[in-house]
Parts: structure tokens; C-alpha cells; sequence
């Protein structure tokens, strides 16, 4: 292949539309951003790749993909726009902890109420994150301050929380009453109670929770 | 490539007529016969034999070809060149065909005919010389990381995981009551005070077996004490129904009852 | 999240000309071919990828970069004409050995193909390594067994094996339509002389015969 170099000064330079091609081509197959002087050593002898760089930036303006330069180098990047078209989002839905959900029928319940309320409901106490977990799915959100020494926050339920569920409004969630009369709640303790209750906080919140109410 | 074999195509060109070989072309004739690890099976010795025919593989003479051939395999013997099994097979195959195509079939012969055989042998022929030609023309493509190129700098496609809680209003509701409700729950503790196990009649009734020796009623068996309430007496009845029953199953007591609701009666079962 | 495909499904797709610069933007990005059913999967609800190609394969005719087809997926490739600019980018490939260039284009030409077949046109056992090396370059793969008795498993070309050769599909292989036209990719079998013929191929040979006779 030397003798395509002693070749290529006995012919002119390509014309610039060619040029512009072997830019493009460069640039595309480049494993990393091309300065112009990489380019003039590559492209025939009397290219003027500064001056193609000029006309191919200008071709992909506004395209899907656009020419930038990266330092004194250049290369193709997605436009910014398409940015979300190289993210993929899986969705994972899982179901609420139980810590988190009876975290959230209380404050439902019982709102505006405070996280020392919450936890003298339950009976344990409400970890951070629990709560954060609650507020980042905007299902609660603090309410006004409670005007009792120390002024500690309140949490109420929110407009995400009464879409998700259904609900006009919090008053609209029956009582223990209700619950009773609609069978949801049996009080009487089945013998399965005392040693499914205490197992644990966690995934089996919801599995518990089924047989529980179900004789 | 779409020619010859490299190793042999020279030699090959000077495969005619043996007995008039000059000296240059027998040392290629040589040649041919020191490279035969050149070559990828007899079909493909076959293929360049055939090129010396400078015919059309269509027009080749398998006559002549396999002349060609067992010539080769006699001169390999000559120079005391051992040939793989595979080479002598295809001469032996080539021999009888050679034999088939110059004697006139015999009256009633089955199966395909000399002409068959030899016809398909140059279909075979033709089918590697076309595979060879159409890989080398494969191969010529403009290639890709070659002649064309995919983008040197992709830019890859980054993943998120996003996490989506979910709860229904019955879930809610039910956890709600579960914390309303809890303090009119207690632990549930089985009772077992008024319970006798079949285990303990069992073993009970092992000790007793031996006063059975006559029909006796199996309300006598029950220990002491254990019909002072309705419930121990169910369960110690029960206990000692379900141990004669284990102990008849084993044959040390038979048992009997009149009629429904008689009283079960046990004897001992003579040893 | 599901309610997002609601929500979609309340907007128009994007005009044609944003799903081009889409489409664009993700063959860009990706060193493989993308396929349509790919493109669908990532692009906006109710877009037509397959019709955006269309016009984005017409506006890079002739261009540095081309946008070209690979079985079902699409990629955009440096224009052939142009490789010389790339040498630098060059990657040496493995050398393949003449065993392995035949059994690949007879694998391609003749596809699905049985072991037994291959060795039937060259005459010779293909060794293991041979189809390790094209399966490990992920030229072949393994298609559908062949339903004649033993159930031999046959090989087919990849899409890998076709955007290496720039081939839209294996009916574009060259020379392709005359082989078979003059019978050449017929697996005609020999008038009953396998036995006598390959002792040296043994059973492989002898019980891969009578699976070519079949079909």
C-alpha cells in the first residue's frame, strides 16, 4: 500500500462532499473523539478535514445523533434530547412491608398524628426508613406541628394516597365496626393466631395477614 | 483459492500421462504424493486429479479419473508412502467402479448402474469444487471490522431498576384492624390438662393385657380419675379405643361389640 | 409503573421525522444490530420504527455511514468504499484454516445442515474443533434437529456470521440462486454406495446417510 501514498499526491485532493464522508466515517468508527490533526494524517493528501468537520456538524444538526466536539477532539453523541432512549427502566412492583403498611393505616386512621402516636398504636417502634419509604411513595406527608411541647411533626395521608386507594377521603375508611361486619375481622383468635402473630416484621407481613382474617 | 489447493496446484498441472514424464514433472508427481497431508480426503485428491482432465467437471471421464487415482496410490506403494485408510478405501471403490464401467453388466444385476455410480462421484465432484468457489467468494466480501465498520464508541444502554410499592385498601383495612385488635387477643395455649394421649394408653394397656384373658368391658381399662369430667373421659376412651385397636392390628387382643353403642369388649389373645 | 402506558396511550405518537431522529439516535449508539421489535420496545407508545427506517435508510444512501439491514435488525456501518480510511481500526481475526472456511460456506449455502452432510460434500470427518471454532466465533449455531431416525442436530448461520459479510440475509449469499439452480445445493443422494465408499467416516457417516436420504 506505500504506492497509494506517491499516488495520492499525483491526484487532487477529493472533493469536499467526499471529504465529508470520510469525516463521518472516521468519527463513527473511531473508538475514541478524532482531533483534526488525526484526521488530516488519515484522510488523502490535500484533505481539508477542518473544513468537512464544518459542513458534517452542520448535517447533523438537529439529528438524532449530533457531532461535538469532546476537548480539541470530535466525535457522535446521541442528541440530549434522546437521552431517555438509552436508559431502560424495569419496573419491579413489590408489595409494602407490613411495618409499612400498618405505619400507613395508622396515619390514615388516626391523622394528623405524630410518630410518637404512631408507635404507641402499633406497639413498636416506627423505623426512619419506614416512613421515608412512605413519604418517597407520596402516600403521607407531614401535616402541621403538633402544638404540644417539643412541637413534634404530624404525618397526614395525601391526594396520591386517596387516588391510589380509592378513597374521597380519609373519614371515608370504615371503622372497626365495619371491618367486623364485613367479616374482615374476626376477633376471635384462631389457634393458628399466637404463632403466626409474632413471627416477624417482615415479607410475611402479607402472607400472615391472609390466613389471619380468613377463618 | 478458488483454484487448487496451494500445496498441490503446481503438481497438479503435471498430472498427465505418467510413463512420459520428464524429470521436473516426475519430482512434482513426487510432490504430489509427499503432500497427500495436504490434501483434505480423497475427494479432494480426486478434485485435482480431475483439473489435469482440463475439462468441464461435468465432461470428466470417472474412467479415466480413477485411473488417475489407483495410478497414484501404485506409485505412493513404489515409494513406500503409506496412504490413510480412507485413500486406499476410495481406491478399492474406484477399482470396482473402473471394473464396472469396462465390463458389460451382467443379465440381472441389481442396484444402480456403473454409469450411476460414476455420475454422482462427479456430482460430487462438482458440488466441492462449487463450495470451494463460493467459499472464497464468501471470504472476498467486504468484511465487517475489515472493509466496514460498526461504531467504535456505542454508547451503551444504561439500566434502572425502579421499585414500585403496592398496597390495596384490604390490605390497609386488615392492617388497621390487626392493630386495633390485638389486645383482645391471647396466645392461644393448647390444653392439656384433660387430654390423654393414645401413647400413654398404649403403653397402659401393654401392663394390662395380661388380666384380659376373658371378655371384659374396655370402660374397666380406663385409669382412675379419668371420668370426673365429660372431657377426660372422652379423651382417655378415646386414648384406650385407639390403643386396643393398634394392639388388635398387632394380634395381642381381639375385640368385639354387640351392636351399636354396646359396650366394646377386649380378651387377650391366647399365645 | 401501568398507569404510565395509560397515560401514553392519551398522547400521540411523535411525528415521523422525531421518530426517525429516534430510531437514528439508538442504531447509533449500539454496536449490533438493533431489531424493529426492539426499537418498539424503546421508543414512545404507538411509534412505527419500521417505518422511520424507511426514511433513514434513504437518507443515508450514499453517505459515510450507511444504515443496513441484518436479518431482522438493523445497524448503521461505515460505507465498504471507505475502509481504507479505517485501517487503524482494524481488529485481526483469528486465521481461519481452509477446513473451517469450506465447512462455514457449506453450512451457509447448505443450511440446516447435519455433521454428516458436511462430511458427505467434503468428502472428509469434520473435526470437532472445526465447528467449536466457527460456534465459538459465533458464525454457526445450533437449528432444529433434523426429524429422520437418531434426530441429528444441524447447523445454521448466525446474524453475527451475516453482519460480518455485510449480508441482509442468507438468500444474499453470492452466487447463491446459480448453485442452486444448477442443482449444487441439492443433498442428492449417492446411488447406495456409502458403504462400500467411506469406511473411514464409520458409523457417523454411515447412520448420518440415511438421515440425507430421507428428506
Amino acid at each position: 500500500m506505500t504506492d497509494t501514498d506517491e499516488e495520492r499526491t499525483l491526484f487532487e485532493a477529493p472533493p469536499i462532499a467526499e471529504q465529508e464522508r470520510m469525516v463521518e466515517a472516521i468519527l463513527f468508527a473511531s473508538t475514541e473523539p478524532v482531533t483534526v490533526a488525526d484526521l488530516v494524517q488519515r484522510m488523502p493528501h490535500g484533505a481539508d478535514p477542518a473544513e468537512a468537520l464544518v459542513y458534517l456538524r452542520k448535517r447533523y444538526e438537529g439529528r438524532g445523533v449530533n457531532v461535538v466536539k469532546v476537548g480539541d477532539a470530535w466525535a457522535f453523541r446521541t442528541a440530549p434530547d434522546l437521552g431517555f432512549l438509552m436508559r431502560r427502566e424495569t419496573v419491579e412492583t413489590r408489595k409494602l412491608s407490613r411495618a409499612a403498611i400498618e405505619t400507613l393505616a395508622i396515619v390514615a386512621y388516626h391523622q394528623p398524628v405524630t410518630r410518637a402516636e404512631i408507635e404507641e398504636i402499633r406497639g413498636v417502634a416506627v423505623s426512619r426508613g419506614t416512613i421515608d419509604q412512605l413519604m418517597e411513595m407520596e402516600w403521607i406527608r407531614l401535616g402541621r406541628r403538633r402544638m404540644t411541647p417539643g412541637r413534634p411533626v404530624t404525618f397526614v395521608v395525601t391526594e396520591t394516597f386517596l387516588d391510589h386507594f380509592g378513597l374521597e377521603s380519609a373519614r371515608d375508611l370504615p371503622g372497626i365496626k365495619e371491618l367486623r361486619a364485613a367479616g374482615l375481622l374476626d376477633s376471635r383468635p384462631g389457634p393458628s393466631f399466637g404463632a403466626s402473630r409474632d413471627g416477624a416484621e417482615e415479607d410475611e407481613a402479607t402472607s400472615g395477614q391472609s390466613e389471619l382474617f380468613e377463618d | 483459492m478458488s483454484d487448487a489447493p496451494p500445496q498441490a496446484a503446481p503438481a497438479a498441472e503435471d498430472w498427465t500421462a505418467p510413463e512420459l514424464l520428464s524429470p521436473t514433472e516426475r519430482m512434482a508427481a513426487e510432490a504430489l504424493i509427499v503432500d497427500v497431508d495436504g490434501f483434505e480426503g480423497p475427494l479432494d485428491l480426486l478434485l485435482t486429479l480431475s483439473r489435469t482432465q482440463k475439462v468441464d467437471l461435468r465432461r470428466i471421464s470417472v474412467l479415466q479419473l480413477a485411473e488417475q487415482y489407483l495410478g497414484f496410490v501404485e506409485r505412493a506403494r513404489t515409494l513406500r508412502i503409506e496412504l490413510a485408510a480412507d485413500y486406499l478405501v476410495m481406491a478399492a471403490w474406484l477399482a470396482y467402479l473402473k471394473s464396472r464401467l469396462l465390463l458389460p453388466p451382467e443379465p440381472g444385476e441389481e442396484g444402480p448402474s456403473a454409469e450411476d455410480l460414476a455420475a454422482h462421484l462427479a456430482f460430487q465432484l462438482e458440488r466441492l469444487q462449487a463450495m470451494r468457489e463460493a467459499a472464497a467468494r464468501l471470504m472476498a466480501r467486504d468484511r465487517l471490522g475489515r472493509d466496514f465498520f460498526a461504531r467504535g464508541l456505542p454508547e451503551g444502554v444504561s439500566l434502572h431498576r425502579k421499585v414500585s410499592y403496592d398496597a390495596t385498601l384490604l390490605d390497609l383495612m386488615r392492617a388497621y384492624a390487626r392493630i386495633r385488635t390485638k389486645d383482645e387477643f391471647r396466645p392461644f395455649v393448647m390444653d392439656r390438662e384433660h387430654v390423654f394421649t393414645m401413647e400413654q394408653a398404649l403403653e397402659r394397656m401393654r401392663g394390662l393385657i395380661g388380666y384380659a384373658g376373658d371378655w371384659a368391658d374396655l370402660t374397666t381399662f380406663l385409669p382412675e380419675g379419668w371420668d370426673a369430667t365429660p372431657m377426660a373421659r372422652r379423651s382417655s376412651t378415646a386414648a384406650h379405643f385407639a390403643a386396643v385397636l393398634e394392639l388388635a392390628k398387632r394380634g395381642q387382643l381381639v375385640l368385639r361389640q354387640g351392636e351399636t353403642f354396646a359396650p366394646i369388649q377386649i380378651r387377650r389373645v391366647p399365645s
